[in-house]
């Protein structure tokens, strides 16, 4: 591309974690002087890619250069003594030592770290806190400082703005210009599009574990760039006929009455009625996940009503909830999954919660969950283990377990991501089955593009606040984007 | 002019000889099978040892010396599913032993009655501390067993004084045989305890959350079950299989002393560990654990006839049980 | 949001909420030490330098003991083999000593030392690579460790030069009323291992590991090293302890109850000393003062006529109901985070 | 004696404190050796307490206990040592304050103490010579020695050594180590008797769980030697008509009671006696001393109890005060 060679030149990396193919091969060039966007929705490969060049995993397959000469970073310190810095996604900062310890431990001068931090007008901070008690905001540009102590010709930062508030994040992009003004580079991932345009020069995009474009953000606009992430979503999206809307049974199975839990939800009203998609937008962090925990009996709230069926209810732990017919399934599938046990256990798993049919097996067993088996078509020829599953089998478990036990409620914390498009429309189509069956089902998504697709309704969260209410059918993602990002609502 | 960044671990696993990768898969798929095969080849060796051994009165003490710690295996068992573990296994019988012994002279069948009581009311504070407080397994059942200890040493001089012989009855099923002293009693007991834990294991309810307790808490928390009754219910469950384990125990000797079964802790570990259940919860199964204990029986057996001494015992038994982890970690990793 | 940076500037008042928080429990323990000292100070007709000296010495086992069992824990391991390490680091020094002057002695103690340390090295490398857990394969180290004891001392014997007795005594014969060697047998190592531990970025990687492998791990901390030099620090702590049983017995003595009581009572010290079995939390400190107060309910019990064994009770019901307040604190935090 | 300066070389009038370092709980024969002690102090009427350090250690452990009785300011210490020569100093240290040291049931090598112990090299050789008599001089014998490396196993062996000497056709096919443990002791002997082809067994006190795995296995008997346990004074009475042939060699743990009454006799001055006090054991058989073995028996009391309670000069206590086993002051 360039007569003098590409800062970072990184060809056909490829990486699996078992049966699930994170990378299938990614070429990457970053430019001297340039702030590159690396981006792609959940699951594409964005933070694996990440950790091959930070040297945290090795590869499969592929090479690295860096200004021309060959590197194989084995560990995070070889990348850095190439000139590789990195702010993972993951928290690198010790939870139980001081901020000041943690510094000492990866032989940084405490005092050049606090030099940086004045930079970014945070000078005052207490290096004597232990590094759990310091809000995460701060942990993450703390660990941005920590990175910039080494003046590295490549600075990859992974989603560091989610968990930032605008100032902060104002400040980490003035700390990006001031390296690309002195020929260093910035490799960035986010997911907000909005930063991408504003501050990257240049934008590698994955979905699936491959790149599939490289786009200079500002030719096109958002338009290409979510194009280009969404890939075939979008395509089906165009084509799938859109859910018909359907008038919702008008009972109420669940409705929440001005909720509040700590920080993280300031008050929330909503309503699920029987049969009925709900959906639920929101970015990162704005208590979508608090408001799921609460639903679910994992946490207590504060302030607040709760009402499962026009009853109030306090639920104290998931039994509570579960025994009133509202079940979850978690974010993170592996935390309804029994990775050992067989997918028959898998799908009993949440048959045998009462002390009264510990006993013997229920006698009906063994026809629930061939049925659960058959109506998810899952595939069974991993039935030992259930970790041998690949990532949309084992999603399917996690859904699965629920038909067998049965519910009235659904809660369904983006039960899609990192899921292949083909499962996704099983999912979709088995989620309208319920619901048309009467099921009420509450449908968090972090991808946009989803809501039309399966739900009757949708609302949007932002800090902690229900902001935004209406038609499913009629959503378009530029309003729910605009939504999700406080722009209508009750703001800042 | 770039060099591949180098093989991943799998790929490397995957290049192992065929010799060693068929063999790994016979571990994987059907360990009994090797288990019995060591067995085999245990007895054998001991049978060179001491011709005396193979024979069917040899054979028979094998199985009666093997069956209180199968017994207690059994609790241990179902613990290490559970991510848990009882260190107070050998305190816990000898306490039910103890009282047996103790009401004794009240006949046979109040003395069982009470010394599993005993068990299992040891088992559940330990069940209430582990699964209610989240007190670490290790550190509650130590605790629980040094308790115990230091009780029954003040009771055994105090009120409970007398208490070092067991009813004729227990002396029978602890010691005796039928069918022409050819199949001992306490095998009996334990082929009814292996039906209960095998059975349970697979076939009910309570089985299947013990398997998922270890296997993921989460999962199963969230798909609400309250996990400290799951815990409760295998702790006090371990305490009865202890205080069986116990009184047999008792039997078998004739006689109760503070230090009963306190040869039978750390084998009640091996043996499930040996058997092919992993201490990270989840995986494992109680046959796996009978094989575990006749192994460590004959083995027991194979060293009393070298009169090979503490020492060579405590080696051997140490070198099995990290040998066969070893494997078993290697084997589940590799596949 | 600029408030959340606010708070975190130092305010002096914080500060010293946050240290007491930090270090309360160890200051708790020693506060609870003090206060059985004293008492049974008061149990006893003369509390003078024959009984410091008598307290001084015999605490080094378990307070060695403690901070063997604390360093493998904060790696967020266990060390199960500990009191084998000690019984077998005992039963060989007693057994070459025997006879042996002073100097050679000091190589013995060096030999024995250093021999420890590259064994449990070996047994922690055992356990990065088998990635067989900590507890089992320290389980088999308890085993194999004890039996290794027995066949090198069949039976209790050996000896020991009087001034290397005198080195952890005080005295020639182990029984006296000079307590200042057994004093500083008692603080330098744990002071060496205690600032290691807290400033040097080595001992640091100890608590990393233990506190979040990951962390650690994209840190750039060498997990597996941290891991296999905790296992050879706790692995010459335990031997310093046989070492210590070598100096106050002069006798050598391979039983496998030793081996077990040892290990029992080093992780008892280490859970009432405030270190976490889940690892990465707690100090070395705390384990001693624990390790002290251990060893110092038998005399006061024994002053007070009261039968030894509820000592064993005490010890018990303390480290359940410690950890039972432990865990319900943890759970009610959970619920209210 | 609470001054902590009592004791001496003798004279003194009391009430004396007497402390007790034991380092293995849960043993009967050594509480019965902790209730003869009592029972003599009581009896004494000199001693106003007897201070019980009294738990599972090592030798470490009882240095620290001695130490700590010698803190309590106690007048005389009696100690069943763990170890022969580990407690040295620690006893000259108390003697060094006047306190007197009694070891019991194992001599100390210090010089300081007085010990007070049974004759363990003749107690294997007695009940050895017995067997080897039995079986009229050859044979195939098991040997089931006690916990190895301790002292007094060591002290039995070279008695059976001795014996063994005079006895050229007696083969030993089995030598194990029960560790004194009952049920070790039981699974060991039945692998023996139903393996192997033994004519008699030597048991160093693990001896009624042996006897019962013949009649478990359903072997026939063959000649053992044991100790004076009452389980086993039972087996040799009832079962002598079904072919039981054995013998008891006593070992008795009134020997707690004897030291007491040298340490008092010490402490007052009333005589005075010299360093070691060996009793020799005696044997007894269900062939020819029948009689003496239905005096021993002891029906109402558990097997492991040890059935001889008195030694004659030195106790003065009767049987039942050590049954009762209360020590002075206590209700
Ligand atoms: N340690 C792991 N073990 C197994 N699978 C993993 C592991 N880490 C990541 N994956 C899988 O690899 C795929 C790529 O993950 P990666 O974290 O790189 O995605 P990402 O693009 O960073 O996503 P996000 O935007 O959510 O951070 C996902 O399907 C993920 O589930
Ligand atoms: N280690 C394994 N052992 C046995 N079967 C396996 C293993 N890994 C994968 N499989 C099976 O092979 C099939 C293909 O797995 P793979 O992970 O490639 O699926 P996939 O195409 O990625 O599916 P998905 O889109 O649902 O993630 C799956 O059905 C799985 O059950
Ligand atoms: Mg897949
Ligand atoms: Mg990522």
């Amino acid at each position: 591309m360039t007569d003098e060679p590409a800062l970072l030149r990184a060809r056909g990396i490829a990486k699996r974690y078992g049966s699930v193919v994170a990378l299938r091969s990614v070429d990457l060039t970053v430019e001297p002087g340039e702030i590159h966007a690396l981006l792609g929705a959940n699951g594409a490969g964005k933070s694996t890619l990440v950790k091959v060049l930070a040297g945290v995993i090795r590869a499969d397959a592929g090479s690295i250069e860096l200004s021309g000469e060959p590197i194989h970073p084995r560990k995070p310190a070889d990348a850095l003594r190439s000139g590789l810095a990195t702010v993972f996604q993951d928290p690198a900062l010790i939870p139980d030592l001081t901020i000041e310890r943690n510094l000492r431990l990866t032989g940084v001068e405490p005092a050049r770290v606090r030099e940086g931090l004045e930079g970014m007008g945070l000078g005052g901070l207490d290096f004597d806190a232990i590094a759990k008690e310091v809000p995460l905001p701060i942990l993450r540009v703390l660990d941005l400082a920590r990175a910039l102590v080494h003046d590295p010709q490549l600075l990859m930062l992974d989603e560091i703005t989610a968990a930032l508030p605008a100032d902060l994040a104002e400040r980490v992009f003035i700390a990006m210009f001031e390296r690309r003004d002195r020929g260093r580079s910035v490799l960035f991932i986010t997911h907000r599009l909005a930063e991408v345009l504003r501050v990257c020069t240049r934008a590698t995009i994955l979905r699936d574990g491959r790149d599939v474009a490289a786009i200079v953000p500002g030719e096109g606009g958002e338009g290409r760039l979510v194009e280009a992430m969404l890939g075939e979503v979008a395509a089906t999206a165009a084509e799938a006929s859109r859910a018909e809307p359907r008038i919702a049974e008008e009972r109420v199975v669940v409705e929440a009455r001005d909720l509040t839990s700590r920080d993280y939800l300031r008050g929330v009203s909503l309503r699920l009625r029987a049969g009925e998609i709900l959906g639920l937008v929101a970015l990162e962090g704005q208590g979508q996940d608090r408001l799921f925990d609460v639903l679910a009996g994992d946490r207590p709230s504060d302030g607040g009503e709760l009402l499962v069926g026009g009853t109030p209810v306090r639920p104290r732990s998931p039994y509570d909830a579960i025994a009133r017919g509202v079940v979850l399934i978690p974010s993170d599938r592996a935390q309804a999954l029994l990775p050992q046990r067989s997918v028959r256990e898998n799908l009993a798993s949440a048959l045998y919660n009462r002390v009264g049919r510990w006993f013997s097996l229920l006698r009906d067993e063994e026809r629930r969950v061939d049925g659960v088996i058959d109506r998810l078509t899952i595939d069974t020829r991993a039935q030992r283990q259930a970790r041998r599953l690949s990532g949309g089998n084992q999603q399917k478990l996690a859904v699965g377990r629920w038909l067998a036990a049965g519910f009235e409620a659904l809660l369904c914390f983006d039960p899609t991501r990192g899921i292949d498009i083909h499962t996704k429309d099983q999912i979709y189509g088995l989620l309208r089955e319920l619901s048309a069956e009467g099921a009420a089902i509450l449908y968090y998504t972090s991808e946009l593009a989803e809501i039309p697709l399966i739900c009757d309704r949708v609302l949007v969260m932002y800090d902690g606040r229900i902001v935004h209410e209406q038609d499913a059918a009629s959503a378009d993602e530029a309003m729910l984007l605009g939504a999700a990002h406080g722009l209508q609502g009750v703001g800042s | 002019m770039s060099l591949d960044v180098g093989p991943a671990r799998d790929t490397l696993i995957g290049g192992e000889p065929p010799a060693r990768r068929a063999w790994m898969r016979v571990m994987s798929e059907r360990p009994l099978m090797v288990l019995g095969a060591v067995l085999v080849a245990l007895v054998l060796a001991t049978g060179a040892i001491e011709p005396g051994y193979l024979s069917l009165r040899g054979l028979r003490n094998t199985l009666l010396l093997a069956a209180p710690l199968g017994i207690m295996a059994a609790g241990q068992t179902l613990l290490m599913l559970t991510r848990g573990i009882d260190l107070s296994v050998a305190m816990i019988g000898t306490a039910a032993a103890y009282v047996a012994g103790n009401q004794s002279p009240n006949g046979a069948g109040i003395a069982i009655v009470l010394g599993l009581v005993v068990g299992c009311v040891a088992g559940a504070t330990n069940g209430v501390g582990v699964g209610v407080f989240r007190v670490n397994p290790l550190i509650m059942t130590l605790a629980l067993s040094g308790i115990i200890l230091g009780l029954f040493t003040q009771w055994a001089q105090t009120f409970l004084q007398g208490s070092t012989s067991v009813a004729p009855f227990i002396r029978t099923i602890g010691a005796g045989s039928f069918f022409d002293h050819r199949i001992p009693w306490n095998v009996l007991i334990w082929g009814a305890v292996a039906i209960v834990m095998i059975g349970g294991l697979r076939r009910t309810g309570l089985g299947r959350m013990l398997y998922g307790v270890g296997d993921n808490p989460e999962a199963v928390r969230l798909a609400g079950v309250r996990i400290w009754q799951v815990l409760l219910a295998a702790y006090t469950i371990s305490g009865f299989f202890a205080a069986l384990g116990g009184i047999l125990l008792a039997g078998q000797s004739g006689a109760v002393d503070l230090r009963l079964a306190q040869n039978f802790l750390l084998p009640s570990v091996a043996a499930a560990v040996i058997g092919g259940t992993s201490i990270f919860g989840g995986v494992g199964t109680y046959s796996g654990t009978i094989f575990g204990a006749l192994i460590l029986s004959v083995l027991n057996s194979m060293l009393t006839f070298l009169d090979a001494g503490q020492a060579v015992k405590q080696v051997v038994y140490g070198l099995i049980v990290l040998a066969l982890a070893w494997l078993y970690a290697a084997v589940t990793r590799a596949e | 949001m600029s408030a959340t940076t606010g708070d975190m500037t130092r305010s002096v008042a914080e500060a010293r909420r946050r240290w007491l928080r930090m270090h309360g429990w160890t200051i708790g323990v020693w506060v609870l030490l003090a206060v059985l000292l004293a008492w049974y100070a008061t149990l006893i007709p003369a509390f003078g330098s024959f009984t410091i000296a008598s307290i001084a010495k015999n605490s080094l086992q378990t307070v060695y003991l403690a901070i063997s069992q604390g360093v493998v824990v904060i790696v967020g391991g266990i060390d199960l083999g500990a009191g084998a390490m000690m019984v077998l680091a005992n039963s060989i020094s007693a057994r070459l000593m025997d006879g042996q002057g002073f100097g050679m002695s000091m190589v013995i103690s060096a030999a024995v030392l250093a021999g420890a340390a590259l064994l449990n090295g070996f047994v922690g490398w055992i356990i990065v690579r088998s990635r067989v857990p900590d507890i089992i394969v320290t389980l088999a180290t308890l085993f194999v460790f004890s039996g290794v004891a027995l066949m090198i001392l069949p039976s209790p014997g050996g000896g020991a030069s009087g001034g290397f007795r005198a080195m952890f005594t005080g005295s020639a014969g182990g029984v006296g009323t000079n307590y200042w060697p057994s004093l500083a047998a008692l603080v330098i190592p744990l002071a060496a291992v205690s600032v290691w531990l807290r400033r040097s970025p080595r001992g640091l990687a100890l608590y990393a590991v233990g506190s979040d492998v990951n962390a650690a791990y994209l840190s750039g901390v060498n997990t597996a090293r941290a891991r296999i030099t905790a296992y050879a620090i706790g692995g010459a702590f335990a031997a310093l302890a046989g070492l210590a049983i070598t100096a106050i017995t002069a006798n050598g003595d391979p039983r496998f109850t030793n081996a077990a009581n040892g290990t029992l009572n080093s992780v008892a010290a280490v859970v009432l000393g405030g270190i976490a079995l889940t690892g990465g939390v707690g100090s070395v400190i705390g384990a001693v003062a624990a390790g002290v107060i251990l060893f110092i309910l038998n005399p006061i019990l024994t002053a007070m006529s009261i039968d030894p064994n509820t000592a064993q009770v005490i010890r018990g019901v303390l480290i359940v109901a410690v950890m039972m307040t432990a865990g319900l604190l943890e759970v009610r935090r959970r619920r209210t985070e | 004696g609470d001054d902590g300066d009592g004791g001496g070389d003798g004279g003194e009038e009391g009430p004396f404190t007497i402390g007790v370092s034991n380092t293995l709980v849960g043993n009967q024969w050594r509480e019965q050796m902790i209730c003869a002690i009592k029972a003599q102090a009581r009896v004494s009427g000199v001693v106003d307490e007897v201070v019980l350090a009294n738990r599972d250690t090592d030798a470490t452990g009882q240095i620290a206990d001695i130490e700590g009785l010698i803190s309590q300011g106690v007048d005389a210490i009696i100690v069943n040592p763990a170890d022969a020569t580990a407690l040295d100093d620690v006893i000259a240290t108390a003697s060094d304050q006047g306190i007197t040291v009694v070891a019991v049931d194992q001599a100390v090598s210090a010089e300081d103490a007085y010990n007070v112990t049974n004759d363990q090299v003749a107690y294997a050789r007695l009940g050895a010579e017995w067997l080897f008599e039995q079986l009229g001089g050859s044979g195939n014998v098991a040997y089931m020695r006690g916990f190895d490396g301790h002292p007094a196993d060591t002290a039995r062996d070279q008695g059976w050594d001795e014996a063994i000497a005079n006895y050229p056709d007696i083969n030993v096919v089995s030598e194990v180590h029960t560790g004194w443990d009952p049920s070790t002791g039981a699974q060991q002997a039945l692998e023996i008797i139903t393996t192997q082809d033994v004519d008699g067994i030597w048991t160093s006190g693990i001896d009624y769980p042996v006897v019962e795995q013949f009649q478990n296995a359903d072997e026939p008997f063959v000649p053992i030697v044991g100790a004076d346990n009452n389980g086993f004074i039972e087996q040799l009475i009832e079962l002598e008509d079904g072919g039981l042939v054995g013998a008891i060699v006593t070992n008795p743990p009134p020997v707690g009671g004897v030291a007491t009454a040298i340490a008092i006799d010490l402490l007052t001055g009333a005589e005075d006696h010299p360093r070691d006090t060996l009793l020799t054991p005696e044997v007894y058989d269900n062939v020819d001393d029948l009689d003496a073995l239905e005096e021993l028996f002891l029906p109402d009391l558990p097997q492991g109890f040890v059935s001889t309670m008195e030694i004659e000069p030195w106790t003065t206590y009767t049987a039942q005060d050590v049954l009762d086993c209360k020590g002075p002051g206590e209700e």
